[in-house]
């Protein structure tokens, strides 16, 4: 080691903020492509706000209501909170995620007035928490364990400098 | 016996394996966060894969490097090779338990269950019981000898034993919960498998950093237990 | 040929040298005491020579047989009285020496261990169980095995310790029988007195290495 | 010194001591009998569902048991270093192993065999027509618990957590004995074919041979660490 092992300390310190830093930019980047792509509102904010324009909905396919046909679907959307309902037209060959009972969010325009929804996508629940969880549960162990390997590591060079060796003192029998 | 110019030129390059790691492990997360698109039937979820699948692989990794350093360590006795054995198990508990909890993580969604008794999972759970009862039992053996000989062997009959737990219980399996859902993996699209790839090389070098990183921390504590003990010729020091 | 030939022997524990560059020759019939202090790494010799730890550097050679690559020849030919019995607690006196000298690959008649029990003072005890046994006659017990065992080279780690007057003597008689009948002996021991009786040559290992010294300036020599 | 003399000779030596003291039948055998009293409190269940669950009850209570009984195999080697004059006795270290090993199968074996009418009469079970075939399974998976159990043996005995780590190492590795053995007893115990359950005597078989062996192999690096 040619640097000082205090300043190899100071290294490993400005390294893994450096570290904490793309990994902090790369997690923005994605909450921020979440909230563009993926996050959905509730059906009772839709009923509240009547937005214009794309809208992301998230909803429970309600039973008995769904038809199939070649290039359209139509069913039923429900909030699972409070009984509101509301009709959905899905354009394009049937989608496998489609189901009763099914949690789904759909991407489309609201049409406030005949309470109609027409869906241009349709995608499964995010679970956006599972997804969190188990980055989180990853990573964090993961950089702490580095950080405290590569840390105990300089820790343990300088104990090692400084620890004096226990030199037994010559006993009368080693004299010659 | 590996030569102390061979460990300090592994040593030296530790820093560029962990700096390729690093990277690739960085644009591997951006492209599995932020680029990739979603998956047709799980949605987010299947990002989980992008951890859970590279973790396997890396305690899996550590598993083989501590079982190859156990045969080699019985063959020519050779204590750097002990302490590399040492690293790569508890390298290897960690990677092993953040698979098996991410794996659970990702199950509950997409199958609705935290766990089911398939035979990839009884393994991993196996390998777990099998690496923690390795590292406890390096605790408790008093002398350093005994302690690295009866280690080595304790992971090469682990080693031996796990490809018979897979089997039995695939067997077993088979017969009393009929495959209900499947546990292969997803039907993977190109744009799904380049972070993937990208995470896979990212984690197999972060193993390796690891474990370079790890055997000299455990050879440093030798060496400071040594010191500390008086039991230090000068020719080492 | 030497018994026992031991070449530049070093041994070192990760980062401890146990012991440095111990060379050593024992002739046919020749008893060798060793001494030293604590810690000198006398014990560590003799488990070397004993086969029970391999010489990090150096060879042991043990009637012509390196005591690495041809290790169980090797110990054919040796026999090791430690600190400890190597005695089963719930076996006969008579039994212990049967299984003992029986994994040597020979069977001694009944008549041959009751001779060599009585030998040694402790044909009373034969059918004891040696839990029973008293530390001193354990190791008479032990004396009666190395006896029946017929070594080529008897290795005696402290072989007074825990004997009585009657007990030393008794040893100090089989060792030179031992000698007599062409056997080496190598004892490490504290008691310079008693060792010296028997010994024909005599060692200090000092500073990890080995220094002889004359056995007639045993008595006066300070170490 | 031929190879079968020596497990011949430490054969000899522990059957003798176990003889001599009778300290491990008569224990395991008490222990085995408390397992099974517990167990018939444990599970209020009917007759029927009791029968259901018998394979895994007796195999439960033979693997606590073997776990009591191997642990300690060692223990009469440490007490005076025997098992260094083991080291250099001049002979292969591998048939030391073996040598432990009868000696373990052959007592665990004499507790279960004893442990079968008990069973039969605590839980009103009919099996005196399977005997032969629990028999088989109950050697098979005995020797694949014991050729384990040995080598952990050695490996634990000398710690001062003995009792915590033995079936630490023990019980992970053995799954497969377990799922053999309960699998086959169930086929054995339900009165089916032999060819309905043969692949489960046959993982037992297999089970056992690997780790014989390499357990076997181990052995001398183990003693002559």
């Amino acid at each position: 080691m040619k640097l000082g092992e205090r300043q190899s300390l100071r290294a490993i310190y400005i390294r893994w903020i450096a570290v904490a830093m793309i990994l902090a930019i790369i997690f923005a980047l994605a909450i921020f492509r979440y909230n563009r792509e993926v996050s959905a509102i509730p059906l009772e904010a839709l009923l509240q706000n009547k937005p214009d324009g794309m809208v992301r909905v998230l909803g429970r396919v309600v039973a008995g209501t769904l038809m199939r046909k070649e290039s359209a679907s139509t069913f039923n959307l429900s909030s699972d909170a409070k009984n509101t309902e509301i009709s959905v037209l899905y354009i394009g060959k049937p989608d496998d995620n489609v189901r009763e009972l099914k949690l789904l969010v759909l991407a489309g325009f609201f049409d406030p007035e005949k309470m109609e929804f027409t869906a241009q996508r349709i995608a499964p629940i995010p679970n956006i928490g599972f997804v969190v969880a188990a980055y989180l549960i990853a990573l964090l162990p993961l950089i702490f364990f580095l950080f405290n390997m590569e840390r105990n590591i300089i820790l343990l060079s300088i104990l090692i400098k400084e620890e004096k060796a226990y030199e037994p003192e010559s006993s009368p029998n080693e004299q010659e | 016996m590996i030569s102390a110019s061979l460990r300090g030129k592994l040593w030296k390059w530790s820093g560029v394996i962990g700096l390729l790691s690093g990277l690739f492990i960085f644009i591997g997360l951006f492209l599995g966060l932020v680029v990739a698109p979603p998956d047709y039937y799980q949605g987010e979820v299947f990002r989980i894969m992008y951890v859970h699948v590279p973790f396997a692989k890396a305690s899996l990794l550590s598993y083989i490097t501590l079982f190859l350093g156990s045969c080699f360590y019985l063959w020519k006795k050779d204590f750097i090779v002990d302490n590399l054995c040492h690293a790569a198990a508890g390298i290897g508990v960690f990677f092993t338990s953040v698979a098996l909890i991410t794996g659970s993580i990702w199950a509950k969604p997409t199958w609705n269950t935290w766990w089911t008794w398939d035979p990839r999972l009884v393994s991993f759970a196996i390998l777990l019981l099998i690496l923690i009862g390795y590292l406890m039992l390096r605790t408790f053996v008093d002398d350093k000898r005994k302690e690295a000989t009866y280690a080595a062997v304790l992971a090469i009959i682990g080693f031996v034993d796990l490809p018979i737990v897979y089997f039995s219980v695939e067997w077993w399996r088979t017969l009393h919960q009929p495959m209900s859902i499947s546990t292969r993996g997803v039907s993977i699209a190109p744009g799904m498998l380049t972070p993937l790839i990208f995470m896979m090389i990212g984690t197999s070098l972060l193993v390796s950093y690891m474990l370079l990183i790890r055997t000299q921390m455990l050879y440093l504590r030798h060496l400071l237990e040594a010191k500390q003990g008086g039991l230090l010729s000068e020719e080492s020091s | 040929m030497p018994s026992l030939i031991g070449t530049k022997i070093s041994h070192t524990y990760r980062f401890f040298k146990a012991l440095k560059e111990v060379s050593i020759e024992l002739q046919k019939g020749e008893c060798y005491a060793l001494f030293g202090p604590n810690g000198a790494g006398k014990t560590t010799l003799m488990k070397i020579f004993a086969t029970l730890l391999q010489p990090t550097l150096g060879s042991v050679s043990i009637m012509g047989k390196d005591s690495v690559q041809d290790r169980e020849a090797a110990r054919q030919a040796l026999f090791f009285i430690g600190h400890k019995s190597f005695l089963y607690e719930d076996l006969t006196a008579i039994e212990n020496i049967e299984f003992t000298i029986g994994l040597r690959g020979w069977r001694p008649t009944l008549g041959e261990i009751k001779t060599a029990l009585d030998r040694v003072g402790i044909g009373a005890y034969a059918s004891q169980k040696s839990r029973y046994l008293s530390a001193g006659m354990q190791k008479r017990l032990s004396l009666a095995k190395a006896i029946l065992a017929r070594p080529s080279l008897l290795l005696l780690d402290e072989p007074y310790a825990s004997l009585d007057e009657k007990g030393i003597d008794i040893m100090n008689e089989s060792i030179r029988d031992f000698s007599n009948q062409g056997a080496s002996v190598l004892i490490s021991s504290h008691d310079r007195l008693k060792a010296a009786e028997v010994a024909h040559r005599a060692g200090t290992l000092h500073n990890k290495g080995l220094k002889e010294v004359p056995i007639t300036e045993l008595a006066n020599a300070l170490f | 010194m031929p190879f079968f003399d020596v497990i011949k000779w430490i054969l000899w030596k522990d059957m003798l001591s176990e003889i001599r003291s009778r300290e491990s039948i008569s224990s395991l055998f008490f222990f085995a009998l408390n397992v099974i009293l517990i167990f018939s409190f444990s599970f209020s269940v009917g007759q029927d569902v009791m029968l259901a669950l018998m394979p895994g009850l007796i195999w439960v209570a033979f693997g606590f048991t073997s776990i009591l009984g191997l642990g300690k195999s060692f223990l009469s080697e440490v007490h005076n270093d025997c098992i260094a004059y083991l080291q250099i006795a001049p002979v292969p270290k591998g048939a030391i192993y073996l040598g432990k090993l009868a000696g373990n199968i052959l007592l665990m074996m004499v507790v279960e065999i004893i442990l079968y009418p008990l069973f039969m009469i605590f839980f009103n079970m009919d099996i005196l027509a399977k005997i032969p075939s629990l028999l088989i399974i109950s050697f098979l998976a005995t020797v694949g618990l014991s050729a384990l159990g040995t080598l952990f043996s050695i490996l634990t005995v000398q710690l001062r957590a003995r009792e915590v780590m033995f079936p630490l190492l023990l019980l992970p590795l053995s799954v497969p004995v377990f799922i053999g053995a309960v699998e086959a007893t169930q086929g054995a115990l339900s009165g089916d074919p032999y060819s309905s359950y043969r692949h489960w005597i046959e993982l037992l078989f297999i089970f056992d041979m690997i780790i014989t062996i390499v357990s076997f192999w181990m052995f001398e690096y183990i003693l002559d660490y």
